[in-house]
């Protein structure tokens, strides 16, 4: 905890970076992302087991958008939405240094994205057996059953969008479901409205979701809308190869293809 | 009519499934009036979401139709297209959406009597499963409440 | 080592030396053919020129019967045979009305896993890597292999072999140690079903085969059906009446040669039933290649 | 608001044989924002457009949906109707109730139903057309011409002598193709190297045309009157500007057993060769897998002898990009070999020859100067059998199509021999005579009354060797279906003809589709015979369909009139349906979020960066932006684009919406 303190107040006395970007304690022994723009305010900075939160979503706020230099405490989560994030041309390399935590708590130092996109790769990634289990255990249901499931599982959704808001990779500053020209997503929150949300925003993250499960922690209603993602991000892998958060530069599975491409279903 | 008539749309690229049954038509080889065919450039055009806004408003069954593989007029739109029908239908299939309602096909302009084959078979397939009622009442049953 | 095994009514019959010589080299070499319990004719050219379901049904049940023995693997020596079971598993497991009808006919469930070998399907996959242990003799004969019209076609059912110009059998003789011929007959039509009722035809289709073989100096015939070799051997007063002189060119059974390679007794083999007596003898004894020194002092120098 | 006019085609009986036009006249009227219904006998003819012309004006229409043929048949024609009457001609949408309904369903009310639909859908679309301004682009007046027989040799010469530049490309180390192969040619008997070879100097020393042999097209990028294109000038191994064809190498070269190509086997050549003697251009090149230097690392003999010095052993092969407007596609065919026939042994008899390979012997410049000798031992054969269609209409064979020059060859064939070897017959097996075309008749005739062909009508089942004899097996349907077998002392085959070698690849490079035999595609197969589907790319010759020479070289005349044509304005006109970003107002300038996922989709790299700044010249965002030049509409873009920053004229989110909405919640 002191090195990731000691480094973040360097960059900040040295002005390499303007904004540190990481946790302080909040209330009722709740911890909560903050802005650290002072080096004598990093004493407030912490980093423990409560600092699930994916963080890498505030670099594309104003007040690190306007910063010449972010510095950021990234678990391997963070890590990997940064190098996404970079790989859809959203953050620049020389503006952010990484503090990299292992997945085990320990500072991992400053990662420049080389190093990052090794870091990510040598970090436990993939899917939890809880998510797994749920996905195999929809998997196994018959066609009605899992489209009743998900009928069912969206009912309680009131469309507060709280999970676009806290995934890392909804940056879109417009986004579709507010388009109404045409209305491609219906508004209210009712079952055709809320299926066709969930949907388009699982396709939407195809290939770029890398699973930090933010957006199922952020649901008031405790959808597992993560799960859908999940699915796609583990079958992308098995079937393209393919895997987000691994590599700075573009990787996009749904951008690219291969003359292969498995067509079994194709008359 | 007491029997089932299903809404089925055809999505086609205009280079290759559209001249398709272009020649169906100048074959004179006849196939079931009812599907409906919305024209796109290329496949690589064609939004997964009008595929569900179809079946909202009340499709039966969908076919999605363009250039075989290194036939495609613009060089590749129907390779991106496979790949996103691939992991579109993965969704679907895990959502429960009825994925045997989407028929996936390559027509080229040269295959007339493959696309009244597409169409009949098809409409067979969706006379089989009846009318998509579970989707449609997503969208109807619910707006009413 | 268990296979399945169906003689079918040839193999029973008149061309029992094909049965006798496939298991007589099967028992040398160690292979266990089970015969289908309680099976039943094939239908053979009669019921598909009749009646479509009899002539699925007829193979069908024969093969459901091999499937409740627990059996994968199924040889079938009879080239008519062969191609009424394979055509059988073909139009079932790609019809799936008709497979449904024909479960019903036949009263079991056929489900199609079963593997069918022809006799050359099975010396290449059972027999041919243990000639060089086994071989007694080297066939040192020059040979004309004939493999007729039902071992390659149809082609697109069958997937077997070159259509026009097969070569697998040549291939076994030619591990046998004999030096099989390129000739031009070896999927001319001998006559087949005409045997009886146009001997005369027969005269003259199996006339030429037999005429081109010799002519290329050929001392025997190889074949794998009983219907050629019926006719090939049989009807040779026919044939030299067509060829207007006599020509005792032998006719043998591909397993019949193995036998003889094997050292088998010519008799277990059959050899004695034929018309056209066997006089293939003064074979060269076999002496394993050793090809393997040269290399391996090389490897040593290495 | 809305002024849509509808106007309903009878096409004559075509479509109100089974649509019932009058009633989806009068059901479209009702459609919200339709001022004007009509149905009409030929909304195509004279009067029809007129009707349209005349209904847009006095309606004041804002849009028109024309109900009738595919767009792909009349949508210009009423494009051009609406320009006339003043509407912008992109307001005008077709509903195909022709190819698409009348022609393939049945008469009835579902069939009227599916009409209506048809109709409301191009409604809704059309209410939300925007009016477009077509683009203009400049036009390269280059013309690449990919190979060198005697179609690209015509191609290249009618385009170059209209005013325009001409690149050619030729894979052989000469042009000439098969036409310089062959003998003489029907039905006149010229002799075709005479005919041919003044044409192939003239190419090579016409200014406007420069020559590429020995080289293959590589890439091809850009658009119809804007191609770049590479050319891969494979290494000859020789500095052409110093060698003068002296050939002394040619004759030093200590490899001389190489399987002649040009003689298709039959003769031999050495490892730097000309492919023939009158080669153009007439420069040698090394063979390098079989040049005994490039083998072992010794030898040099040519250099030594060479005077000039021209001989290059450390030459690479040359990538040339050159920007042309049109490109003509001249690659001809192939035809089977002998090894494709198992019925006439796998080629394994050296006495089969194929027809191409005739030509080579019959040829006064071929490996046996003329001289009809059969390939195993040099005897002259005094039965020869020649069959026709062999593979060709065969679907056995995977060939169902007629090869079309085969009859008249093998005619020729048998003339030929005849007049070579006076005492010999020659049998033909044929299935029918194919003779169309001008003294094509007569000239089988002739073979058959002149020249004593014995033409039997029927298949040939099987060939075998006996006796250094080739047995052939057939039919004669003529005499009830009686077996016959010649004893031959030499067989011809017909093969089938084919399409060249490399077809597939160079169409996937040029984007145009070819059909299932790999023969490219032309546009329309009546209207639009030497076009493609891609505009600025067209065909000539066989590489299209088996052709024989007067067709080929009418096709490349046809296909340097279509250039010309091109070449004849400096600037041409396009589609405006091409993709655009979408820009707002300050500060967000656009909903794109400059992700880049779209660029890599783009087939031809129109996607691009751009950049918005500050008055003080600071980023503020990069944006996608499409070049209007290189985008050629396809769309996938507006499908990968997740804020639906992205859209596409003609095709537009609105109107596909509009569409699949109009058509179901009817």
């Amino acid at each position: 905890m002191e090195e990731i303190k000691k480094i973040a107040r360097e960059l900040l006395a040295e002005n390499k970076v303007q904004v540190v970007l990481g946790f302080e304690k909040g209330t009722a022994n709740k911890v909560r992302p903050a802005f650290f723009t002072k080096a004598e305010d990093i004493d407030k900075l912490i980093y423990n087991e409560a600092c699930i939160h994916n963080i890498a979503l505030y670099l594309k706020k104003d007040t690190c958008q306007h910063a010449k230099g972010v510095a950021i405490t990234a678990t391997p989560n963070v890590v990997r939405s940064i190098l996404q994030l970079s790989a859809e041309n959203q953050i620049t390399e020389e503006k952010i240094h990484i503090i990299g935590i292992t997945h085990e708590g320990k500072c991992a130092g400053i990662l420049d994205f080389k190093a990052a996109e090794e870091f990510s790769k040598t970090q436990p990634k993939g899917l939890k057996p809880e998510d797994k289990a749920l996905i195999e255990k929809i998997q196994a249901m018959s066609l009605e059953e899992r489209f009743d499931y998900w009928v069912e599982a969206f009912s309680p959704c009131i469309k507060c969008y709280a999970c676009r808001a806290s995934c890392p990779m909804c940056y879109c500053g417009k986004c579709n479901v507010e388009t109404n020209n045409p209305q491609w997503i219906p508004v209210a929150s009712h079952k055709y409205g809320n299926v066709e949300w969930h949907m388009m925003r699982a396709m939407h993250l195809a290939g770029r979701c890398i699973n930090c499960g933010e957006c199922n922690r952020s649901c008031p209603v405790d959808i597992p809308l993560n799960i859908l993602s999940y699915m796609l991000s583990d079958f992308v892998l098995d079937e393209f190869d393919s895997e987000a958060g691994l590599n700075s530069v573009f990787t996009s599975a749904l951008s690219a293809y291969t003359v292969v491409d498995k067509e079994n279903f194709i008359k | 009519m007491s029997e089932f008539q299903p809404k089925i749309v055809a999505f086609v690229c205009n280079w290759c499934t559209y001249a398709g049954a272009d020649l169906t038509g100048t074959s004179r080889i006849k196939y079931s009036p009812n599907v409906r065919i919305v024209r796109f450039p290329c496949t690589g055009r064609i939004d997964y979401m009008l595929l569900t806004k179809a079946f909202a408003s009340g499709a039966d069954g969908i076919i999605v139709s363009g250039c075989h593989p290194n036939d495609c007029h613009y060089t590749s739109g129907n390779f991106y297209a496979r790949r996103r029908w691939i992991v579109f239908k993965k969704l679907c299939d895990f959502m429960g959406i009825d994925t045997r309602r989407i028929v996936f096909s390559w027509v080229s302009a040269a295959e007339g009597s493959k696309w009244a084959d597409i169409v009949n078979t098809t409409n067979e397939e969706i006379i089989k499963l009846g009318p998509y009622d579970s989707y449609h009442k997503l969208s109807t049953q619910d707006i009413l409440e | 080592m268990k296979l399945g095994f169906y003689p079918g009514c040839s193999l029973e019959g008149a061309s029992r030396e094909y049965n006798e010589s496939v298991q007589a080299v099967a028992e040398k070499l160690g292979i266990e053919l089970v015969s289908i319990p309680d099976w039943n004719c094939c239908g053979a050219t009669a019921a598909h020129n009749l009646d479509k379901e009899l002539s699925l049904s007829l193979p069908a049940r024969n093969l459901a019967l091999a499937e409740e023995a627990g059996l994968t693997e199924l040889v079938v020596p009879c080239a008519a045979c062969y191609s009424r079971f394979t055509v059988t598993q073909h139009e079932l497991l790609h019809d799936n009305a008709m497979h449904k009808k024909v479960n019903e006919i036949i009263g079991k469930e056929y489900k199609g896993t079963l593997r069918i070998l022809n006799v050359i399907q099975f010396i290449e996959e059972y027999i041919i890597d243990k000639l060089e242990d086994n071989m007694k003799f080297e066939i040192n004969k020059k040979v004309a292999c004939y493999y007729g019209c039902l071992l390659v076609r149809p082609n697109k059912i069958l997937n077997f072999d070159r259509t026009e110009d097969p070569q697998t059998m040549d291939v076994v003789m030619k591990k046998l140690g004999a030096d099989s011929i390129d000739w031009a007959f070896k999927t001319e039509c001998c006559g087949a079903g005409f045997s009886v009722s146009f001997t005369e035809a027969v005269g003259r289709l199996s006339g030429k085969i037999i005429e081109d073989a010799s002519h290329r100096g050929a001392e025997a015939l190889v074949v794998a059906c009983p219907m050629c070799h019926s006719n090939l051997d049989m009807r040779r007063p026919a044939m030299d009446k067509y060829n207007g002189k006599k020509i005792d060119t032998p006719v043998i059974y591909i397993t019949q040669a193995i036998g003889l390679a094997l050292g088998i007794d010519r008799k277990k083999l059959g050899l004695n039933r034929h018309f056209v007596p066997v006089k293939l003898d003064n074979f060269k004894p076999y002496v394993k290649k050793e090809v393997v020194v040269e290399n391996t002092q090389i490897m040593e120098e290495i | 608001m809305a002024r849509i006019g509808v106007f309903i085609c009878h096409c004559g009986e075509n479509i109100s044989a089974t649509v019932d036009c009058p009633k989806v006249s009068e059901v479209a009227a009702k459609f919200p924002g339709v001022a004007y219904s009509v149905d009409y006998k030929y909304m195509c003819s004279d009067p029809g457009q007129s009707l349209v012309v005349n209904a847009i004006k006095e309606h004041k229409l804002t849009g028109i949906v024309v109900s009738a043929c595919s767009p792909r048949m009349h949508e210009p024609t009423f494009r051009r109707a609406c320009a006339e009457a003043g509407l912008n001609p992109y307001l005008c949408e077709m509903a195909n109730i022709r190819e698409h309904c009348s022609w393939v369903h049945e008469k009835g009310d579902r069939t009227d139903q599916k009409a209506i639909d048809v109709v409301r859908m191009m409604v809704e679309k059309v209410k939300r057309n925007n009016a477009l301004m077509s683009i203009k682009v400049p036009v390269t007046k280059t013309a690449l011409v990919i190979g060198g027989g005697v179609a690209g040799i015509q191609a290249a010469l009618d385009i170059a002598n209209a005013g325009h530049k001409v690149v050619m490309v030729e894979r052989e180390p000469s042009i000439g193709g098969h036409m310089s192969q062959l003998s003489e040619t029907f039905p006149t008997l010229d002799c075709s190297q005479c005919i041919l070879t003044p044409r192939m100097v003239e190419v090579a020393q016409n200014p406007n045309i420069t020559l590429y042999t020995y080289a293959e097209v590589e890439s091809v990028e850009g658009f119809v009157g804007n191609f770049n294109v590479k050319i891969r000038k494979k290494a000859k191994s020789i500095d052409e500007t110093l060698c003068n064809g002296c050939g002394m190498c040619t004759t030093k070269c200590p490899q001389k057993k190489i399987p002649n190509e040009f003689e298709l086997g039959m003769g031999n050549r050495p490892a730097i060769y000309v492919p023939f003697p009158q080669a153009v251009p007439n420069v040698p090149v090394i063979d390098r897998l079989n040049c005994t230097y490039y083998k072992n690392g010794k030898c040099k003999i040519c250099e030594k002898f060479c005077q000039p010095k021209a001989i290059r052993f450390d030459q690479e092969d040359e990538i040339i990009e050159v920007a042309v407007g049109a490109i003509s596609i001249c690659t001809g065919f192939d035809v089977k070999k002998t090894d494709f026939f198992p019925e006439y042994g796998y080629g394994k008899h050296k006495d089969i020859i194929d027809g191409l390979q005739f030509e080579r012997m019959a040829s006064a410049s071929g490996p046996t100067l003329g001289a009809i000798r059969r390939p195993s031992d040099g005897a002259e054969p005094k039965k020869i059998v020649f069959v026709a269609c062999a593979g060709s209409r065969d679907p056995a064979k995977g060939i169902e199509y007629c090869s079309k020059i085969c009859c008249m060859y093998t005619a020729k064939h048998a003339i030929l021999y005849k007049h070579k070897v006076h005492d010999g017959t020659a049998y033909i097996f044929y299935m029918d005579i194919r003779a169309a075309g001008k003294n094509y008749d007569e000239f089988t005739r002739r073979a058959i009354e002149e020249d004593n062909a014995q033409y039997i009508r029927g298949r040939v089942s099987s060939i075998y060797e006996r006796d250094g004899k080739l047995i052939v097996i057939g039919t004669d349907t003529l005499m009830n279906h009686e077996t016959v077998e010649i004893e031959a002392d030499m067989v011809v085959l017909a093969t089938a003809g084919v399409a060249n070698q490399g077809a597939e690849e160079l169409a996937q490079k040029l984007h145009v589709s070819y059909d299932q035999h790999r023969f490219f595609s032309e546009a329309h197969p009546k209207l639009k015979p030497v076009e493609t589907n891609t505009a600025g790319i067209y065909l000539a010759g066989a590489c299209q369909s088996p052709k024989d020479i007067p067709e080929s070289v009418a096709a490349a005349s046809g296909v340097a009139g279509k250039i010309s044509c091109l070449f004849s304005s400096s600037e041409l006109t396009r589609e405006p349906l091409i993709a655009f970003v979408d820009r707002i107002a300050a500060p967000d300038y656009s909903s794109c979020t400059g992700c880049f996922l779209c660029q890599p989709v783009c087939p031809y790299n129109a996607i691009e960066k751009e950049d918005i700044k500050d008055r003080a010249g600071n980023l503020i965002k990069s944006l996608a932006y499409i070049n209007p030049g290189l985008c050629q509409g396809c769309g996938t873009c507006v499908a990968i684009c997740k804020s639906k920053s992205i859209d596409i004229d003609g095709y537009t989110n609105q109107q596909m919406y509009s569409e699949v909405d109009a058509l179901l919640n009817s």
